[in-house]
């Protein structure tokens, strides 16, 4: 157990599982699989594993996405990183191919397969396409493939480890402004389940239900809200499909209050499905939602800075909502 | 189903079979004693002695060959006729018939049967039965799923376009024109890691030659050498376009040989031109030599889609001439092409090299047609699909919640 | 005016604005811009405006959807049919380049452009690919493109028209299934706004929204519930991006029952929306929502039909909920 | 902003001068008269005569080329300066020195000014500061918007990597590797359509290679003839892999030649190499006769992105070394490459071919450096943004709402 990265952390579970299963492959593009941690040793897939194995070629975010699919159906299991900016390349192989196979060939496609979707750092200054937070609705919307969003270090390895042993081909998105998080995580490898969401903070006053790059910031003002006196539950979804309903409807049957907090474009971001799910079982709750607006992320700081959602913008809501 | 596979050793094949046995020692006796073979002036010899690889085959295998081609044209025969003329029929087809040499020469190359680990895998089309058959598909359970019955090969889920059976390495049709043939490399790339000799296989059509993941494919098979075939099955249409329509190139094999890829035109109607370049294809992947690519060039005797145009007991499509269609290809055309039919073709070439004589080989068409008549009466009588099932095989396990209701 | 069909009313728009405008381009794959109506002369865009502004070729609707954009950006509207198999090949484009490059360039790039971007009809027996129903999610959630989904041939023309002025891109979906609706068209140009959503029927005890292919079915659903005596108002959203939040919280305050109906999957389909904009907004109302189950549809017309939202389901979800 | 045009006739160009200004008749007279011209050592002749038709340019042109390549540079090297020494300053940058023979020769061929509908596009890429000033693109403005102003070429809403600005026909920069090719075809095929003579042009990296949009981009502008032009600048790496990972080919080029369109080689080190490919493409595009490719070998000074491994006053980037790269470039490679540097052999040879004399260039220079100092105090002296206008620019009209506050 020591403290680690986010990246360190999982790379730790797939070094495991490529030693573990000698037939595993690894694909990347631009950021090769390789972490390192104070401490610990350096963790290097490509040396360790051979380019036959762990390979990068162009600048092909499909062929990524389609090769460790062809891969999982010859009966190996396959992963890969896909960087941000090729983020929906392969969208239409996943989504009409991949996440249709399994039942269209009546349960007979194997699929052990993992995609690491990288999402934007949301640096300002970088603008649209490098600034944008928006794959977690698009991905989340497709049946037949298990699109999960950690958001802490321990999350991410136990995540990856269950990811990369389900028989189901597993989004893992991955928003890199986490990347800078560290906390304990254990040396030996650990599942955390890919269908529950994880409460953060028990309360019964409003429930908070955030996911992702989301979650800092959420916890930030929850801390704040707290120490004004305000019972605040936090709920961190983790599972995108499938949504862990039951969780969420508990929790805002005896808070009555909901607030959902997206990064993801305001129409149809993740807090949508959250409060059309909350609402249809749960009577007389009032709803609050904070997320992006529904435009691009603009270069500019002083622009991007003001629309992204942070926790301020959260203890404001919360405060209007009770 | 997940295979974590950790033996990877090949299966010897019937191609490993004795030397004493093979066609090509008997030629050559017969060469040597001044026989002249007589062939049919439909059989072309566009690409020189077309028997070189073939003719080294024991007769069961050739024979074996023939038969193939003859299910899947009475495979389609029959299921024209089913859409023609029975009323409860409620199976539909992307025909394959005039083109059956093309996959019975590439699967009779291949590794069919044998732990899932061992065994070489296609991906397919769109127009998949007449792959699904040569791959060795249980017809009987294909014909049950065409027509959407619970027991079918799919459980009813996929019908004709995605026809899936991975016990015989057929990883299946797919209704879309594109993902296939980069997904199919990824296969290539697994055997290769795995150090496993098996290939990969897709067929694609002169239709795949556009899709912005042609490239995607011949690039990276060709930068990583991996041991990955492409059978491009050129029937000069794509729906109802020509390919000039979308190809700069006489040959779409050209494309591939910009890559560096080792390419071939073959006659896609004679299954033993076929059968001699997947060969020389799969001796190269099996060895480590990278990708190959071969353009078959062929016809469908129907049209796109379906039965239009087509009679009841009549072998393609005729008369059928959609309004305002950019490029309709013209009747003469198909009656041209008909005249150089696989079945003809290959039934001639076992006749001149001896392996059959014209009444066996009739003998062998009417035992097909009856396999294949008892097949459909086998899947027509089969259960229809429970309702529920709809929720299942989301995610391997459990099932999805009804939403339906509200 | 005369009955029209969907198809002959949006080629009427189309012919009448080519015509107008000698700069501009169509683009199709599978489909020739052709359609007849009786007793008026057949539409064939191909050959009257010549394969110079008016053409197809392969299979690669990336570039299809590139191209329309291309010349848009070059000053010349354009539009292009998208064939439902290719309906997602060129979401990378319009999402992450067409969608943001209004606001990245700060206001500078010119999309006088058309994505017709058609879904499947739906047809029992066609499995999977064939048969899905999601795509309006997808580019809903696209920020810079308005999405909009007509119901009906007139809206169909008229929507065709607002689209090809307006200075935006705009993504319009066409249901295949409607294909075989026709109604009453005037023969003139003339707009139905990208904006508005249509209050098919008033009421005041149930407000039932919908849109696209899910129409049909709901106003069957609506005549019975009203012939039993229920008071059910009915929305046709028509505009996904922006959708217009006004008309549809007026209705909820009104009638303080909501009942959303999707043919597109359940997660995150547009009902999701509507509930979570309208639980923001108004105290005390009850929510119901039907959808197409999260899993891709099966070949088998038995698991199809049975999956499918149809009338009978609106009635048994409106019953439920008053 | 939307145009509706319905004139396209083109406007006349500097190249349509008379031709007794031509720098080839000067030449011509020299060779005549016995006069050698002496050529540095590092220009390269690999394309023959490398003066051909930009020897036929006047004077002022040829001069001009040069003021543009320096503009470039300093640009360059000033804001090196300014990420290096100015803790206030926020821009960033793909630089591009070492390049800037080829943005500056392909725009030199390319009409620049005039109405919308008359000028050429030219879609750039993630490092497009050079392709902008090339194509004539405000500098002041640019610097302002590089570090996020209100007053900057797109309000602050592009800094560097989404720079556009169609007034002068650069539709502009883009951070994505792939939709620009195509997109560019798209205006390509507009301009045919309306039958102007206008010319759609790409720049891409080495990088754009794999992409399954280069097929599809090249591939419709053959079959479609369509007046396209693409540049692909080939400076050996895509971010720190080597163009040998992702493409078969030594020449890229070749890869364009497969699909039938006319494509060449040229040093990118050369301004009028470039200048010349160019101006025979832009020619044939005008007249019909359909797409062009052009590679240019050429290579950056700097690592891929801003000014790690940098010193301010120096140019170039050396003794960065990323850990566990792929493939990283060596120093030295660095260091041979900057022996042929743009702005010598560019200076070298209009004083060669007496346009200039060294007082005159070293003259030009001074100014350019005074100007692009002006344009950086300008610029970082532009206010900052109001932060609702985020809410701005969406669509054509209106805003959309604030939805941060819940
Ligand atoms: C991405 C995509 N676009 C369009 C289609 C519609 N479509 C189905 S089959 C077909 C033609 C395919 O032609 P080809 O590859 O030549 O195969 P053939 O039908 O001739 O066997 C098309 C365009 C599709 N399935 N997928
Ligand atoms: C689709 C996509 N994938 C990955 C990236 C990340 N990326 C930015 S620039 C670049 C390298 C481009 O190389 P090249 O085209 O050779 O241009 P150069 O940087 O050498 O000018 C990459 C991979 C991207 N922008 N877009
Ligand atoms: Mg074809
Ligand atoms: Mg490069």
């Amino acid at each position: 157990m020591a403290q680690k990265s986010w990246m360190y952390a999982v790379l730790e579970a797939v070094q495991y599982e490529m030693r573990e299963d000698p037939n595993m492959i690894w694909i990347f593009e631009l950021t090769p699989p390789v972490a390192s941690n104070p401490g610990l040793p350096v963790i290097n897939l490509e040396t360790e594993f051979g380019r036959k194995r762990v390979c990068n070629t162009g600048i092909d975010e499909y062929w990524m996405a389609a090769t460790v699919l062809g891969a999982g159906l010859a009966g190996s299991k396959a992963a890969t990183y896909i960087p941000y900016q090729g983020a929906l390349m392969p969208f239409e192989l996943i989504q009409n191919y991949a996440g249709k196979m399994r039942h269209m060939t009546g349960g007979k496609a194997s699929m052990p397969v993992v995609w690491i979707i990288e999402m934007t750092g949301q640096t300002p200054g970088f603008a649209g396409q490098h600034s944008c937070y928006e794959e977690d609705s698009y991905y989340m919307h497709i049946p037949g493939v298990r699109t999960v969003i950690p958001s802490t270090p321990y999350d991410a390895k136990g995540m990856m480890h269950a990811a990369l042993r389900s028989p189901d081909p597993v989004v893992y998105l991955y928003p890199a402004g986490l990347r800078t998080l560290v906390e304990e995580v254990p040396d030996e490898p650990y599942e955390v389940p890919l269908d529950k969401a994880a409460v953060r903070q028990e309360g019964s006053d409003l429930t908070i239900v955030s996911s992702g790059a989301g979650m800092p910031e959420v916890l930030k003002a929850a801390e704040t809200l707290t120490a004004e006196g305000m019972s605040v539950e936090v709920i961190d979804l983790r599972a995108l499909k499938e949504m862990d309903t039951e969780t969420l409807v508990n929790s805002v049957a005896k808070t009555k209050r909901l607030l959902t907090v997206d990064q993801s474009y305001y129409t149809l971001c993740p807090g949508a499905e959250v409060i059309a799910r909350v609402a249809t079982n749960v009577e007389g709750a009032k709803y609050k939602r904070v997320a992006f607006p529904d435009a691009p992320p603009p270069a500019s700081p002083e622009m991007f800075l003001w629309m992204r959602p942070n926790a301020e913008h959260v203890i404001g809501a919360a405060r209007d909502l009770v | 189903m997940d295979r974590n596979l950790n033996s990877t050793a090949p299966l010897p094949t019937e191609d490993d079979a004795p030397a004493s046995q093979s066609r090509r020692g008997f030629l050559q006796i017969a060469a040597l004693t001044g026989a002249v073979l007589s062939t049919s002036g439909r059989r072309a010899f566009a690409d020189g002695d077309i028997g070189f690889h073939a003719k080294d085959l024991p007769d069961e295998k050739l024979v074996d060959m023939y038969r193939t081609i003859l299910r899947i044209r009475w495979h389609e025969r029959t299921q024209a006729d089913q859409m023609l003329a029975n009323p409860d029929y409620r199976g539909y087809n992307h025909f394959y018939a005039g083109q059956e040499a093309v996959a019975t020469g590439v699967c009779a190359a291949l590794r069919n049967d044998g732990p899932f680990e061992q065994i070489d895998l296609v991906y397919s089309t769109h127009r998949p039965s007449g792959h699904a058959i040569a791959k060795g598909v249980d017809i009987p359970k294909m014909v049950a799923e065409d027509d959407f019955r619970a027991t079918g090969l799919n459980g009813g889920y996929a019908a004709e376009m995605h026809l899936s059976d991975p016990s015989v390495g057929f990883i299946g049709a797919d209704g879309m024109i594109g993902p296939g043939h980069v997904t199919a490399t990824g296969s290539a790339f697994a055997f290769r890691a795995r150090g496993s000799d098996q290939v990969s296989v897709v067929f694609g059509g002169d239709g795949t030659y556009a899709t912005p993941q042609f490239h995607s494919a011949l690039n990276n098979a060709k930068l990583l050498d991996l041991p990955f075939i492409y059978v491009l099955e050129n029937n000069l249409y794509h729906q109802y376009a020509h390919y000039t329509y979308s190809c700069p190139h006489k040959d779409i094999a050209d494309a591939a040989t910009a890559y560096g890829i080792p390419a071939r035109v073959v006659d896609g109607q004679d299954v033993f031109q076929v059968y001699n370049a997947m060969k020389e294809a799969v001796d190269r992947a099996r060895a480590g030599g990278g990708p190959t690519f071969i353009e078959a060039k062929t016809y469908r005797y129907y049209n796109h889609w379906g039965a239009p145009g087509a009679k009841e007991g009549e072998l393609g499509a005729f008369g059928y001439d959609p309004l305002a269609i950019t490029s309709f290809r013209p009747e003469r055309e198909v009656r041209a092409w008909m005249q150089r039919d696989p079945v003809d073709i290959c039934r001639d070439t076992l006749v001149d090299w001896g392996v059959l004589d014209e009444a066996r080989a009739a003998a062998i068409e009417e035992e097909v047609k009856a396999e294949i008549a008892a097949a459909f009466e086998w899947g027509l009588s089969q259960p229809l699909c429970n309702p529920e099932d709809a929720l299942k095989h989301v995610f391997a396990e459990g099932t999805v919640a009804a939403r339906q209701f509200g």
